[in-house]
């Protein structure tokens, strides 16, 4: 049984995810779905906190949202009018991403509802040290991810690179 | 013994190198010179070697009967195959190698000395490639010299081959010349074709021998492995070893012997090796290069179209007579094939203009009679016309004349050479009326002429009588057919005599141009070898050569007159004459006798001047058929079909593609809706599974 | 109640939902890029959930959330740099625009 | 240690000579690193032999000398090894290798971009070395892509006529081989050992002898057909005549003379083999289509005017007659089959050779415009006229000694098939690949006939040159190496030979 501080603060935390992605695709000024966005980047965070991912959670306030969110505002900076509302969205094609929504959310929903015994489950709250993220994130045996750890060094070095060479005044 | 031998080969050899490396620097005075002298080296080793073969009495080479041996001088392993064959490259003496050796260095010798003189004209200008031509001389000398000498038959195979390929070389010697180099590809392709059925009869053969042998012949090329049989009731005193000789007796004439298509392993080989002596001997139907070949020099003619290797067919049979002894399907074969193509060549050599080609068909005529008399070797006891019939004679006669025709021959060609150098064309048209002009010619030609024909005592006599008298051994049918030839021999000849030398008065324009004798290198030659010709029938070679060593005549002097069957010789003697005089009565002054014969016959006259279309016929086949037939359909399906089919798949894999493209649009929401679409088929699918 | 992985799961799915629904509608380039950082964005959720929830012993699902930030912000630097580069080359980031490099 | 084993060096060499290309700054600095580099890369051969020859039986593993292997990558149960090991046949195919390296790079002294063009080159030779010496499946196919590749662009950017046409079906073409080929060694790969220890060692495969009858029958045909391709085997022979004809001169030679000799080497050391049942099983099928290639080749040869259409498909019906050979599996055959790779390698390389200087005289490969050539450039014409005799299997050149040696093992196989009631299919196809010999005089001395002998053609032809110097050096050092052959065959028998011992090579073997 939960306690009650830890429901409410899941209900805050749903619904700032829900609202938060909803109102990101659907205002019409891009800065706004930008800070939208950040909010509900900053929900997924408080989410691995709650499941006790203390060191994801950090990185995803650092990377994602204080990282990735920076880019894209400075993009939209970059751009045209960035305080103007985007041309209203034809009736059409909303119903058409409507129906792809729905239907993504469909399958997804019919494939939890299937499985919801297996799925309720209570969980087993274990926070990973920094020591042990530390030696599997630098080690090479089994469950172990130098492999992709180095890997993903380099694939950032190339974005530095791919970035710069992309980006610069020719 | 070993040094000459080795020198034999190596003088021409190195000769070679040299002068095709080095000779352009060379002056061309000092490239004849040079060539000249290394052939006459080479003729004094020959000399030397054959006379110690013959004369020496060595142990090595005669045995205390009075039997010749085969000699093995050196034999090096060039290129092993497996176990039971590997080939040699070695030095064989025995009769016909030690005779041919004396024949191939005289005439070649002859041929250097002459070409000094007609390889320049009047003004005394070289040809150009001169030097070149005495490469090629001392190549072909070389490759003749090795095919005799032979070891074995793969050796053989080698050389022939090799002497091949310097006739094409000379043939083709005035290479702007259309018609010579198509002249030299066709005796190349001819012969090749006929190698052919050589190498498969070399492998059929060798296959056998070492198949059967189980330790017995350690290499089943080697001629003294192939040829020592001992046949019943005779001595062999070429035979190694009694069990090689079991293992090829057991393989050929037991009734177990491996056969195919009704006949035995071993005909079949030999009448394929044949079929290889057919092409470079220029036997029905593989002759047609023959003729075409003169138009090489004439002294290349002399030396290789007359005199040595057109005779390599004949030395090849010689050399595996024992086993064609074996199989007398193959001699019968043998003997057809010569003497329809020593019937035709001598009705074709009647009505040819181009002296060079009369020669040439005379050529073919004469080396079948070497055939026929070969193919009619037969040792059972046989009489001719009363009298008694050494067993082999006929290989003996064939040897004989092979001896004889080269001589003569050689000395025809050279006149004819003389005679070409001297009026600037091949046709006697141009000639005429001649014998004032140019005395030693005249005379040298009459004696080519008279020993070609077989009078007593020149010395085609000897041997074409020999000849006829084995052929009435074996059978009188074929004896009267070549006797009949022999006749037209006569005829033919001595058209072309009086038509050179008589005729009609030869018109001299300008006293300064005026036909005359050539230089002494030329007119030296046709001495030498006019003597020869007249005296070389007395070599008593019944003494000398014969198929398994045993001699069957004395060695005096007089012994060929003395054994001389004169029922035969008084028969050939008269057709000889009654040829003579019809070629008098018909050419010696000018008269309508020919143009009237030529109307009675036109018929004949016209086939036996196109030679009867076989060149017409070989050009269908190989144009129309094989590169008409064959050649571009094959080309045509290898760019349309088969690379079309290649060139197919890249069409189809790039329609394919273009008709796909669209898909790529750039259009990012097509691409998520074709993503979503994928996405929902794929759970479509594991919904469908999982239920 | 108890907060079994399903409470987790489904504002998951609906913030996913949310980014196909703008994906599909937006023609602003960063627009879209911004729905597709909140569907990766809900995948990584739902990796840590199940991580947490079902295998709890084992961090797989921590890892590979780990890296797909690392790669999300290596990709959305990228995209960036795209996009600001074909503002500068069309003076428009409309998706609709941008089709000369198809083919 | 790596460097200990010698055979490394003929890959580092190469390696040198690429960094040494790569830091030249003009043509002669290019040049004089081609030379040296592949000077030095036939002396090592030439010591390899004399090494080889001399060495004792025991210091070889299986009959491999200078055996020695490195782990490269083992992890995930890959077990990827650096085998090298050399044995007869390699030793004569480095031998050849570098001496058509060498030739090669005179014939191309005046190539333009010649910095682009010598570093291309040297990849190639690196991929055909390193092909040569390793005896690990997974390396072999390696150097083989890394000889392969270049070609596309040495084609593509160097050739002529309908170059890209020609280089991108050439390229699609082997590259359609090596995907066969690489099913076929990842097969063999997954069923090299019974104990799950799998191995790309080629001799640990022969040894283990883990390949079931049924496996073999699927992966022989696709090893045989991969290598098969580049050896210019009927039907998969067309991009040869294409390729050829667009291929710059110094290519054309490494191609036919070298890269054809991979597709023939490749299908005995692995295809036959590792899978001697199959080879036994399957030879008919590919007996017919390699015999079918001999006389196909040459009859197509006979009426082509393009020269290097008629050397291309020269090389169809000569290379036909490797792989006809090899699958006579008959240790006699089989060493005539590698003879027939070293004669024709050096021949229709000096036949490449001489036709890319015509070509570059005259301006056209047609044999109909050409004539006289022997007047014109008569050091070129006469060593044109030895390569065709050469060609033709004059005896004292190397194409009779290699053609002969075939003969008479496919004789004699078929001979013995046939009376053990094996059926004749080997004896026909021997006696049908004789006729070859004739064939190929005729489009030899077609070919001499029209364009060396004969009236000149074209006026302009008598302005022409001569050789120069290096043209003379290198059609000089081929036509010695093709009458060493055909002078001291013996000498190269006896290193061949080795190699198809029935107790080595199982194939060989089971045929008996």
């Amino acid at each position: 049984m939960e306690s009650l501080g830890s429901i409410i603060s899941y209900v805050v935390i749903a619904l700032a995810i829900v609202i938060c992605s909803i109102l990101a695709v659907t205002t019409r000024k891009i800065l706004r779905a930008a800070t939208y966005l950040l909010f509900a980047l900053f929900a997924t965070a408080a989410v691995y906190f709650k499941l006790d991912y203390e060191f994801l959670g950090g990185v995803q306030i650092a990377v994602y949202a204080g990282g990735i969110v920076v880019l894209v505002v400075f993009a939209i900076l970059l751009t045209p009018h960035p305080g103007d509302n985007s041309e209203r969205l034809a009736s059409r094609s909303r119903r058409l991403g409507l129906l792809a929504g729905l239907a993504a959310f469909a399958a997804g929903a019919y494939s939890l509802v299937t499985r919801c015994e297996l799925l309720a489950k209570a969980p087993e709250m274990s926070n990973p040290d920094m020591d042990t993220i530390g030696t599997a994130l630098l080690g090479t045996g089994n469950g172990q991810y130098l492999l992709p750890f180095e890997a993903v060094s380099v694939l950032l070095l190339a974005c530095i690179i791919g970035g710069v060479v992309v980006a610069r005044k020719r | 013994m070993e040094t000459s031998a080795i020198l034999i080969l190596a003088i021409p050899l190195l000769m070679f190198l040299f002068l095709g490396l080095a000779g352009k620097y060379l002056p061309h005075k000092w490239a004849g010179i040079l060539g000249t002298c290394g052939m006459g080296v080479t003729m004094v080793l020959a000399y030397t070697v054959a006379f110690e073969y013959f004369f020496s009495g060595n142990s090595f080479f005669i045995n205390e009967a009075g039997d010749r041996l085969q000699h093995v001088v050196f034999n090096h392993d060039w290129l092993n195959f497996y176990d039971k064959l590997t080939i040699r490259l070695g030095f064989l003496l025995d009769p016909i190698s030690a005779m041919m050796l004396v024949v191939i260095t005289t005439i070649s010798f002859m041929v250097h000395l002459y070409s000094n003189g007609y390889m320049r004209d009047h003004h005394g200008v070289w040809e150009t490639g001169f030097q070149r031509f005495y490469a090629f001389l001392s190549l072909f000398s070389f490759s003749m010299l090795g095919l005799v000498v032979a070891t074995n038959i793969f050796q053989m195979y080698i050389f022939w081959e090799l002497v091949g390929a310097s006739s094409y070389l000379l043939i083709g010697f005035y290479y702007t010349k259309p018609s010579a180099v198509s002249a030299s590809k066709k005796a190349f392709i001819v012969t090749r074709f006929a190698d052919l059925g050589f190498l498969i009869g070399i492998l059929v053969l060798s296959f056998y021998v070492g198949l059967y042998s189980e330790g017995n012949i350690t290499d089943a090329f080697t001629f003294t492995s192939l040829t020592s049989v001992p046949v019943d009731g005779l001595t062999d005193t070429f035979s190694v070893s009694e069990g090689t000789a079991q293992v090829i007796r057991d393989l050929f004439q037991n009734s177990a012997a491996p056969m195919f298509m009704g006949a035995s392993v071993l005909t079949w080989a030999l009448v394929l090796i044949f079929m290889g002596g057919m092409g470079k001997s220029a036997m029905m139907p593989l002759h047609i290069w023959l003729p075409d070949a003169m138009e090489g020099p004439t002294p290349v003619s002399a030396l290789i179209h007359a005199a040595t290797m057109v005779v390599a067919g004949v030395y090849l049979v010689a050399r595996l007579f024992p086993l064609y002894l074996m199989a007398p399907a193959a001699l019968d074969i043998i003997t057809v094939v010569g003497a329809i193509t020593a019937l035709y060549a001598a009705m074709v050599a009647c009505a040819q203009i181009d002296i060079k080609r009369v020669l040439a068909f005379s050529t073919i005529s004469q080396i079948a009679f070497m055939m026929v008399s070969l193919g009619v070797t037969r040792l059972d006891h046989s009489v001719a016309l009363g009298h008694e019939v050494h067993e082999g004679l006929g290989y003996m006669a064939s040897m004989f004349h092979l001896f004889t025709h080269a001589m003569f021959k050689a000395l025809l060609f050279l006149g004819a050479g003389a005679l070409i150098h001297a009026i600037g064309s091949n046709d006697y048209t141009a000639m005429h009326g001649l014998r004032k002009y140019m005395p030693i010619t005249h005379i040298t030609f009459l004696i080519g002429c008279l020993a070609i024909a077989g009078i007593i005592p020149f010395a085609g006599f000897f041997s074409k009588d020999e000849i006829l008298t084995a052929c009435f051994g074996h059978s009188t049918v074929w004896a009267i057919w070549m006797a009949v030839v022999a006749g037209l021999t006569a005829f033919y000849m001595f058209r072309l005599y009086f038509l050179i030398f008589w005729w009609k008065e030869h018109k001299v324009h300008d006293e300064h141009h005026a036909p005359h004798d050539q230089p002494w290198t030329m007119t030296l030659p046709l001495v030498i070898l006019a003597v020869v010709s007249i005296f070389a029938g007395f070599v008593p070679f019944g003494s000398l050569v014969t198929w398994n060593g045993h001699p069957i005549t004395g060695s005096g002097f007089l012994t060929n007159l003395e054994n001389l069957n004169w029922s035969v010789a008084a028969l050939s003697l008269i057709i000889a004459i009654v040829g003579i005089m019809v070629a008098m009565k018909m050419y010696k002054k000018e008269n309508e006798l020919p143009a009237k014969m030529r109307n009675a016959l036109p018929r004949l006259w016209d086939w036996c001047h196109h030679r009867f279309y076989w060149d017409e016929l070989y050009m269908f086949i190989t144009h129309r058929i094989i590169f008409g037939l064959v050649c571009r359909p094959i080309a045509w399906f290898d760019r349309h079909i088969i690379d079309g089919t290649m060139d197919a798949f890249a069409a189809v894999t790039n329609k394919v593609s273009y008709a796909i493209r669209g898909f790529q649009s750039g259009n990012v929401h097509m691409y998520v809706w074709c993503y979503l679409a994928g996405a929902v088929l794929l759970a479509v699918i594991t919904m469908i599974c999982v239920l | 109640m108890e907060l079994n992985a399903l409470y987790y799961l489904i504002p998951s799915l609906i913030m996913f939902a949310c980014g196909v629904y703008g994906f599909i509608t937006r023609r602003n380039m960063i627009a879209m890029l911004i729905s597709l950082e909140l569907m990766l964005n809900s995948v990584d959720m739902n990796f840590v959930v199940f991580n947490r929830f079902l295998f709890p012993n084992q961090m797989e699902g921590m890892f590979f959330t780990l890296f797909a930030i690392a790669i999300a912000a290596a990709e959305t630097a990228l995209a960036i740099a795209i996009v600001v580069n074909v503002y500068r080359a069309n003076n428009d980031i409309d998706v609709r625009d941008i089709c000369k490099m198809k083919f | 240690m790596l460097f200990d084993n010698i055979l490394i060096y003929f890959v580092l060499i190469p390696m040198l000579m690429l960094a040494g290309v790569a830091l030249c700054r003009n043509i002669k600095q290019i040049r004089a690193v081609a030379v040296v580099g592949s000077t030095a890369l036939i002396a090592l051969s030439v010591y390899l032999v004399a090494d080889f020859l001399k060495a004792p039986v025991e210091t070889a593993v299986d009959g491999m000398y200078h055996y020695s292997s490195w782990k490269w990558f083992t992890a995930q149960g890959l077990n990827i090894n650096l085998t090298v090991g050399v044995d007869g046949v390699s030793v004569a195919m480095l031998l050849l290798s570098s001496i058509i390296l060498f030739t090669g790079s005179f014939a191309s002294w005046t190539i333009a971009q010649p910095k682009a063009f010598f570093l291309w080159l040297i990849l190639l030779s690196i991929g055909v070395f390193g092909f040569f010496i390793t005896i690990d499946l997974f390396a072999m196919f390696m150097f083989y892509e890394v000889a392969l590749i270049p070609m596309y662009l040495l084609i593509g950017v160097w050739g002529s006529g309908n170059k890209n046409y020609s280089a991108m079906k050439l390229t699609l073409m082997l590259m359609g081989g090596s995907a066969f080929l690489m099913l076929g060694l990842i097969g063999i790969y997954y069923h090299s050992s019974a104990d799950g220890h799998y191995t790309w060692n080629l001799l640990e495969i022969a040894r283990n002898n883990a390949i079931s009858t049924g496996w073999q029958y699927f992966l022989f045909p696709m090893t045989f057909v991969g290598f098969g391709v580049l050896g210019a085997m009927f039907p998969f022979h067309t991009w040869s005549p294409d390729g050829h004809a667009s291929a710059p001169t110094a290519v054309s030679m490494l191609h036919a003379g070298v890269l054809m000799k991979l597709g023939g080497y490749g299908c005995f050391r692995v295809a036959m083999y590792l899978m001697p049942e199959a080879a036994n099983d399957l030879a008919w099928i590919f007996l017919i289509l390699t015999g079918i290639s001999v006389v196909y080749g040459a009859f197509s040869a006979c009426v082509q005017t393009d020269l290097k259409y008629i050397n291309a498909y020269s090389s169809v019906s000569h290379c036909g007659l490797v792989l006809f050979a090899i699958l006579m599996l008959n240790t006699t055959a089989m060493t005539g089959a590698v003879m027939q790779m070293l004669s024709h390698g050096l021949m229709t390389a000096l036949f490449f050779a001489l036709i890319g200087m015509i070509y570059g005289r005259t301006h056209t490969r047609d044999i109909t415009k050409m004539g006289g050539m022997m007047k014109i450039m008569p050091y070129l014409a006469v060593c044109y006229v030895i390569a065709g005799m050469a060609s033709l299997g004059l005896p004292g050149l190397s194409g009779f000694v290699a053609e002969m040696t075939i003969f008479v093992g496919s004789f004699q196989q078929g001979m013995a098939d046939y009376l053990a009631g094996g059926g004749s299919l080997r004896l026909v196809f021997t006696i049908i690949a004789c006729c070859s010999i004739v064939i190929t005089a005729v489009y030899i001395l077609r070919v001499v006939g029209k364009l060396l002998f004969g009236p000149v053609q074209d006026k302009h032809h008598l302005e022409l040159t001569d050789a120069t110097w290096w043209e003379r050096l290198s059609t000089a050092t081929l036509i010695v190496c093709v009458a060493a052959i055909g002078c001291f065959p013996n000498f190269f028998e006896h290193l061949i030979r080795g190699t198809f011992n029935p107790e080595l090579f199982r194939a060989i073997a089971m045929n008996f």
